[in-house]
């Protein structure tokens, strides 16, 4: 029975994030930390765009909005007052509340349009973040950005991971739970069929704003951590470069599986860095995004539900997201 | 006889052709009414109105006396009108379980509920299970939708139906696309729905040998308009019905 | 005596989606003649002409054209082939005037095809009077003529017409099937209709399409004196 | 009153740029309904080329021509390459080329080098004359020449020939198109390469009025063309000119008078249209 199998799968993920917690005992050195550190936190950030994409079958162009307001709610606090916890927490409160409501007033305003129009308009609206932090350099410091001091407590790198990861963990379990409920299997079936999903008696667009304040805010809080794990922010976090790579993230992981998203994270950080470390043998390596766009594409044409789905697929039969397989309609 | 539907004048036109004209009829309450016509008549376009998955140009719907013509087609739902459709229209990549704990779930006050694991409740698994055995479908329960043959995604569209626990059925073609075997197991869970007393069932269907077979009252609709109506033996002996179906409604000496 | 035959199919299968619409579909169309396909709603008669066409490719089966097998070429290879076909809906282009309506059907604008237009325009002189209105703007009739006209101007052999009575009042039905009588000495038709009236007057011959089946065929004449077969296909008993 | 008029043509010249972005953008859905997140990679694949065969030949309308070229060329690839693949299947769709994109801007990068390039219009058409008080920058009136001239000659084509035709009808039923004998598929591939061919000469044509190119700036400028599309109405093709030169101007003059503004009239636009009018002004579908 199913019920077993979850279990079981539970206890995998327990015994992985413990494995994880001795980690930084054991690798020391702080440059692979630190990329655990961006996995983490890329990871969050990904988790919550699969809520959107691969459970409620919405495309957002414009995820990386919520991360940015995250970073600069945080890294403007600790830049205004000192960097103290409570300015963090300040930070990190602003970042959620603010998170939350432009995502519920962009929901509101945008997510009853076609799949096309709401990509479109995603795209647009955090192009118009990223334009407004670059004008308003009194408060975002432009293009230059700047940089601030941290608490103390999370100053050394070995905090840092353990509040990146059991942030990760807490994220994880607590979306896990959420695509579990009754409220998650609504949202699945608005991404299966969202007429239908209607004419239960469902108010879709409820159920789609609230998946995207959830996610938004949980974006936003990958943007503190991000913040947190740079100590500096620039105009960069609202660049669609960004939202382009957690696109990346969960299409290469695999959609709906919310622990596709992590793998994806995994594998973008390690290649990001290894490729840009091979700049020093040629130039082109500089330029490895060109390798994960081509990857990327091979993967929407032909494995569409990525890693973790395709092996879901191949294991138990399972085929998770419906949005990206069989959605054609009958133009011949 | 109380009347659980009426319209009222209830016309609706697409770019100058009009799909349903003028149609005022009255679906008695815990009845079965079956509605015939032949293609283009307008039949679905009426059962949309119905449902509001589309709104009238003209006139009025009511439900239980109250004006529902407004109403979105989840507030209807709400209501108790339920509906299935002609195309099967289930959520393909999810369990048959889960489809209809989906519609058990939409009635209850758990809608929101995000926290809590699905499993927690009990009692609509079990309403689920029971559903799905009125329809015949219970060792099916754990298969994904998308897996279903034909018939069997009809039977799972019936029993979604069935779980919005709504107090008048508009059954859509039920057997429309079905295979020839599939067709009386769809038959036996109609009739099967027909003999539980509290319910209001309204089909479209063509197949006439279920018709007679099943219905209490029978509307024909033909150009959009309501030809006729009444008992089915009546229906069968109707001339103008008969006509309207072999396309004689304009005698032949008219034309000769 | 064997006539030839300008369409055949044999044991035809196909999908909507994954719904299974026809399940053995075997038919022959005589050049020259009106061949009918009656049935009831949701027979698969609708299903069977846009198979023909290509817009919903054949799964199972053989259709040939001309002794050609055409069941796996795309919709436009078939049209090019020599087959018109008017939709159930008409396939109108709304914001297309008449005059461009016909003219994009027009493959060449040599004399053959422009008497041919020409033709259809005295069949149908509402045509030539809103030559410069509006597709869209047309009343249903009009339509149905139009949508005729532009499956004919083509030197087509064959044209697939999908309920040309559907939706219109009875004087227009009239006026709709006359012009298909007089374009029959023309041309070969295969006729979907469910006006049986009017099928009977314009069809040679029949076949009737029950549950995606071909179940019955034979000559119009015979249809008309066999009242049995007729209720049990047709009719509403 | 000179103010007003040089705002005006201000607003002109980049909304003509903007239009020919968009224009494509627009054919390309109203058609096949494939929304084309690529289209910004033509357009820097345009400038880029455009502007080192200019910058090598010192010929501005050979140079042109070379980025005409280009668009053709690489609309043909990622047509077949791209989008073909993924017909009818929007989510798809949207995020192969969303993908292409971001491959399209870092090739730039590879092939021309990471940093921006600065452009200046061709000697004839530097400067500017004075008609009455009015000062007249040469370039601006010459994209606004250009673009209206596009304008007609894609017009006329829609409107007067056999294949515009075919388009016309096929935006309104793509089913019915092929069964009166014609090859969709091929067309649309023609429209997608004139589509990309615009693409192509509106970033040619944007890099002298900028001063400057650089690999991003695709990205960002097809978003306004997003808005353009929306705003105009998806698939309408005289509705995207009419919603291009009025997000130009509206741009030309927010910059002017509300600078803070500026950056949210083409927003709150959009938001309009799509609020009260959410099929753009123009429709064309049903």
């Amino acid at each position: 029975m199913n019920l077993r199998s979850i279990e079981r799968s539970t206890w995998i993920y327990i015994a992985i994030a413990l494995l994880l917690f001795i980690v930084p005992f054991i690798v020391t050195g702080r440059s692979m930390q630190f990329i655990l550190i961006q996995i983490f936190i890329f990871g969050i950030f990904a988790m919550s765009y699969d809520l959107l994409l691969g459970f409620t079958g919405i495309i957002s162009f414009g995820h990386v909005m919520f991360f940015g307001i995250g970073a600069y709610s945080t890294a403007i606090s600790l830049d205004r007052f000192d960097s103290t916890i409570p300015a963090l927490l300040l930070g990190v409160v602003l970042a959620l509340v603010i998170a939350a409501i432009v995502s519920f007033i962009v929901g509101i305003l945008t997510l009853r349009l076609k799949s096309h129009f709401y990509a479109m308009l995603t795209l647009a609206l955090a192009g118009l973040f990223l334009v407004a932090a670059e004008k308003w350099r009194s408060l975002s410091g432009g293009n230059d950005g700047f940089t601030f001091r941290l608490p103390e407590l999370i100053r050394d790198s070995q905090s840092q991971y353990f509040l990146c990861l059991v942030s990760l963990i807490f994220i994880f379990f607590g979306l896990r739970r959420l695509t579990k409920s009754p409220f998650g299997k609504v949202l699945m079936s608005i991404r299966e069929n969202e007429q239908r999903t209607e004419s239960l008696g469902y108010t879709v667009l409820h159920y789609k704003v609230i998946a995207s304040v959830v996610s938004g805010v949980i974006a936003s809080f990958a943007g503190v951590l991000y913040i947190i794990s740079l100590r500096f922010v620039n105009t960069s976090v609202f660049a669609t470069d960004l939202t382009i790579d957690v696109l990346l993230m969960t299409i290469i992981g695999g959609v709906g599986t919310l622990i596709g998203p992590i793998i994806g994270a995994g594998l973008v950080e390690f290649a990001h860095h290894w490729l840009s470390g091979l700049s020093d043998v040629h130039w082109i390596f500089e330029r490895w995004i060109i390798l994960y766009g081509t990857v990327y594409i091979l993967v929407v044409i032909f494995f569409p539900l990525g890693i973790v789905g395709t092996i879901q697929a191949k294991l138990f039969g399972r085929t998770v997201t419906k949005g990206l397989k069989d959605n054609k309609s009958k133009v011949s | 006889m109380e009347a659980i539907i009426q319209t009222e004048d209830l016309s609706i036109s697409f770019g100058g052709h009009v799909a349903v004209d003028s149609v005022s009829i009255t679906i008695p309450s815990k009845k079965f009414t079956s509605i015939i016509g032949p293609n283009g008549a307008g039949k679905t376009t009426f059962f949309n109105l119905l449902s509001g998955q589309l709104s009238p140009t003209k006139g009025s719907i009511f439900y239980k006396e109250e004006e529902i013509t407004k109403l979105s087609t989840t507030e209807r739902t709400r209501l108790g009108i339920g509906r299935s459709f002609q195309i099967t229209n289930v959520f393909p990549n999810l369990t048959v379980l889960e489809n209809v704990r989906l519609a058990v779930q939409s009635q209850k006050k758990v809608r929101y509920n995000m926290i809590a694991h699905f499993r927690h409740f009990k009692q609509f698994e079990q309403k689920s299970y029971e559903i799905l055995e009125k329809v015949f479908l219970l060792e099916k329960a754990d298969s994904k939708a998308v897996n279903l043959a034909h018939g069997e995604k009809r039977k799972l569209e019936i029993a979604m139906l069935l779980a919005l626990e709504t107090e008048l059925l508009l059954l859509d073609e039920p057997t429309a696309g079905m295979s020839l075997e599939e067709v009386p197991a769809i038959i036996d869970v109609i009739k099967q729905l027909k003999q539980e007393d509290d319910r209001t069932i309204v089909l479209i269907e063509h197949k006439m040998d279920m018709i007679m077979d099943l219905s209490d009252e029978v509307l024909v609709l033909f150009h959009g308009e309501l030809l006729a109506k009444g008992k089915p033996e009546e229906i069968v002996q109707n001339e103008t019905v008969q006509s309207a179906y072999l396309g004689g409604m304009y005698d032949e000496k008219q034309l000769t | 005596m064997m006539k030839s035959n300008l369409l055949k199919l044999q044991q035809v299968e196909a999908y909507i989606g994954q719904f299974h619409i026809l399940y053995d579909i075997t038919f022959e169309v005589p050049k020259g003649e009106v061949t009918v396909l009656l049935g009831r709603n949701g027979a698969g008669k609708t299903t069977t002409l846009r198979t023909v066409m290509g817009l919903n490719p054949a799964s199972k089966g053989s259709i040939t054209f001309k002794e050609q097998e055409i069941s796996s070429l795309k919709p436009h290879m078939i049209a090019n082939r020599g087959i018109g076909y008017v939709p159930e809906d008409q396939g109108i282009f709304g914001d297309l005037t008449v005059g461009e309506n016909i003219r994009v059907a027009m493959k060449k604008e040599d004399q053959v095809t422009t008497k041919r237009m020409e033709w259809a325009l005295e069949l149908f002189p509402d045509l030539k009077k809103f030559w410069n209105k509006p597709g869209g703007q047309l009343s249903g009739g009009q339509k149905q003529m139009l949508a005729i006209a532009r499956a004919y101007v083509n030197e087509n052999e064959l044209l697939l017409i999908d309920e040309p009575s559907k939706g219109l009042a009875p004087i227009i039905v009239e006026k709709v099937m006359e012009s298909i009588q007089q374009m029959k000495e023309r041309t070969t038709i295969l006729l979907v209709e469910q006006n049986f009236l009017m099928a009977s007057r314009i069809g040679d011959q029949f076949y009737i399409i029950d549950d995606g089946q071909t179940v019955h065929d034979g000559q119009m004449g015979e249809l008309k004196e066999d009242k049995v077969l007729m209720k049990k296909y047709l009719g509403i008993s | 009153m000179d103010l007003v008029f040089s705002l005006l043509i201000n607003g002109l010249a980049t909304g003509m740029l903007i239009f020919l972005l968009a224009a494509g953008l627009t054919l390309i859905f109203g058609l096949m309904d494939v929304l084309n997140f690529a289209h910004g990679g033509l357009f820097i694949w345009g400038a880029y080329t455009g502007v080192w065969f200019y910058q090598m030949s010192d010929s501005f309308l050979l140079a042109i021509m070379v980025s005409i070229i280009t668009g053709l060329l690489l609309g043909l690839i990622t047509e077949k390459l791209i989008v073909r693949p993924v017909y009818g299947n929007h989510i798809q769709q949207i995020l192969i080329t969303l993908g292409f994109m971001l491959v399209l801007q870092e090739l730039i990068k590879v092939v021309f080098g990471p940093d921006q390039k600065a452009v200046f219009p061709p000697g004839w058409l530097q400067g500017s004359f004075m008609v009455g008080d009015i000062v007249i920058i040469k370039y601006r009136l010459f994209i606004i020449v250009l673009g209206f001239l596009v304008f007609f000659l894609i017009f006329f084509i829609l409107k007067r020939t056999r294949i515009g035709l075919i388009v016309r009808a096929g935006v309104i039923d793509k089913e019915m198109i092929q069964s009166l004998g014609i090859n969709i598929r091929f067309v649309f591939m023609l429209v997608f390469m004139v589509g990309a061919a615009m693409a192509a000469l509106s970033g040619m044509l944007h890099a002298p009025y900028s001063g400057v190119i650089y690999a991003e700036m695709g990205l960002e400028f097809s978003i306004l063309a997003f808005i353009v599309v929306v705003i105009g109405g998806m698939g309408s093709f005289t509705g995207s000119l009419f919603a291009a030169l009025l997000v130009g101007l509206a741009q030309a003059f927010m910059a002017y008078y509300f600078p803070a503004l500026s950056l949210a009239v083409n927003m709150l636009l959009m938001a309009t249209v799509l609020i009260f009018r959410p099929q753009g002004l123009f429709r064309v579908k049903g």
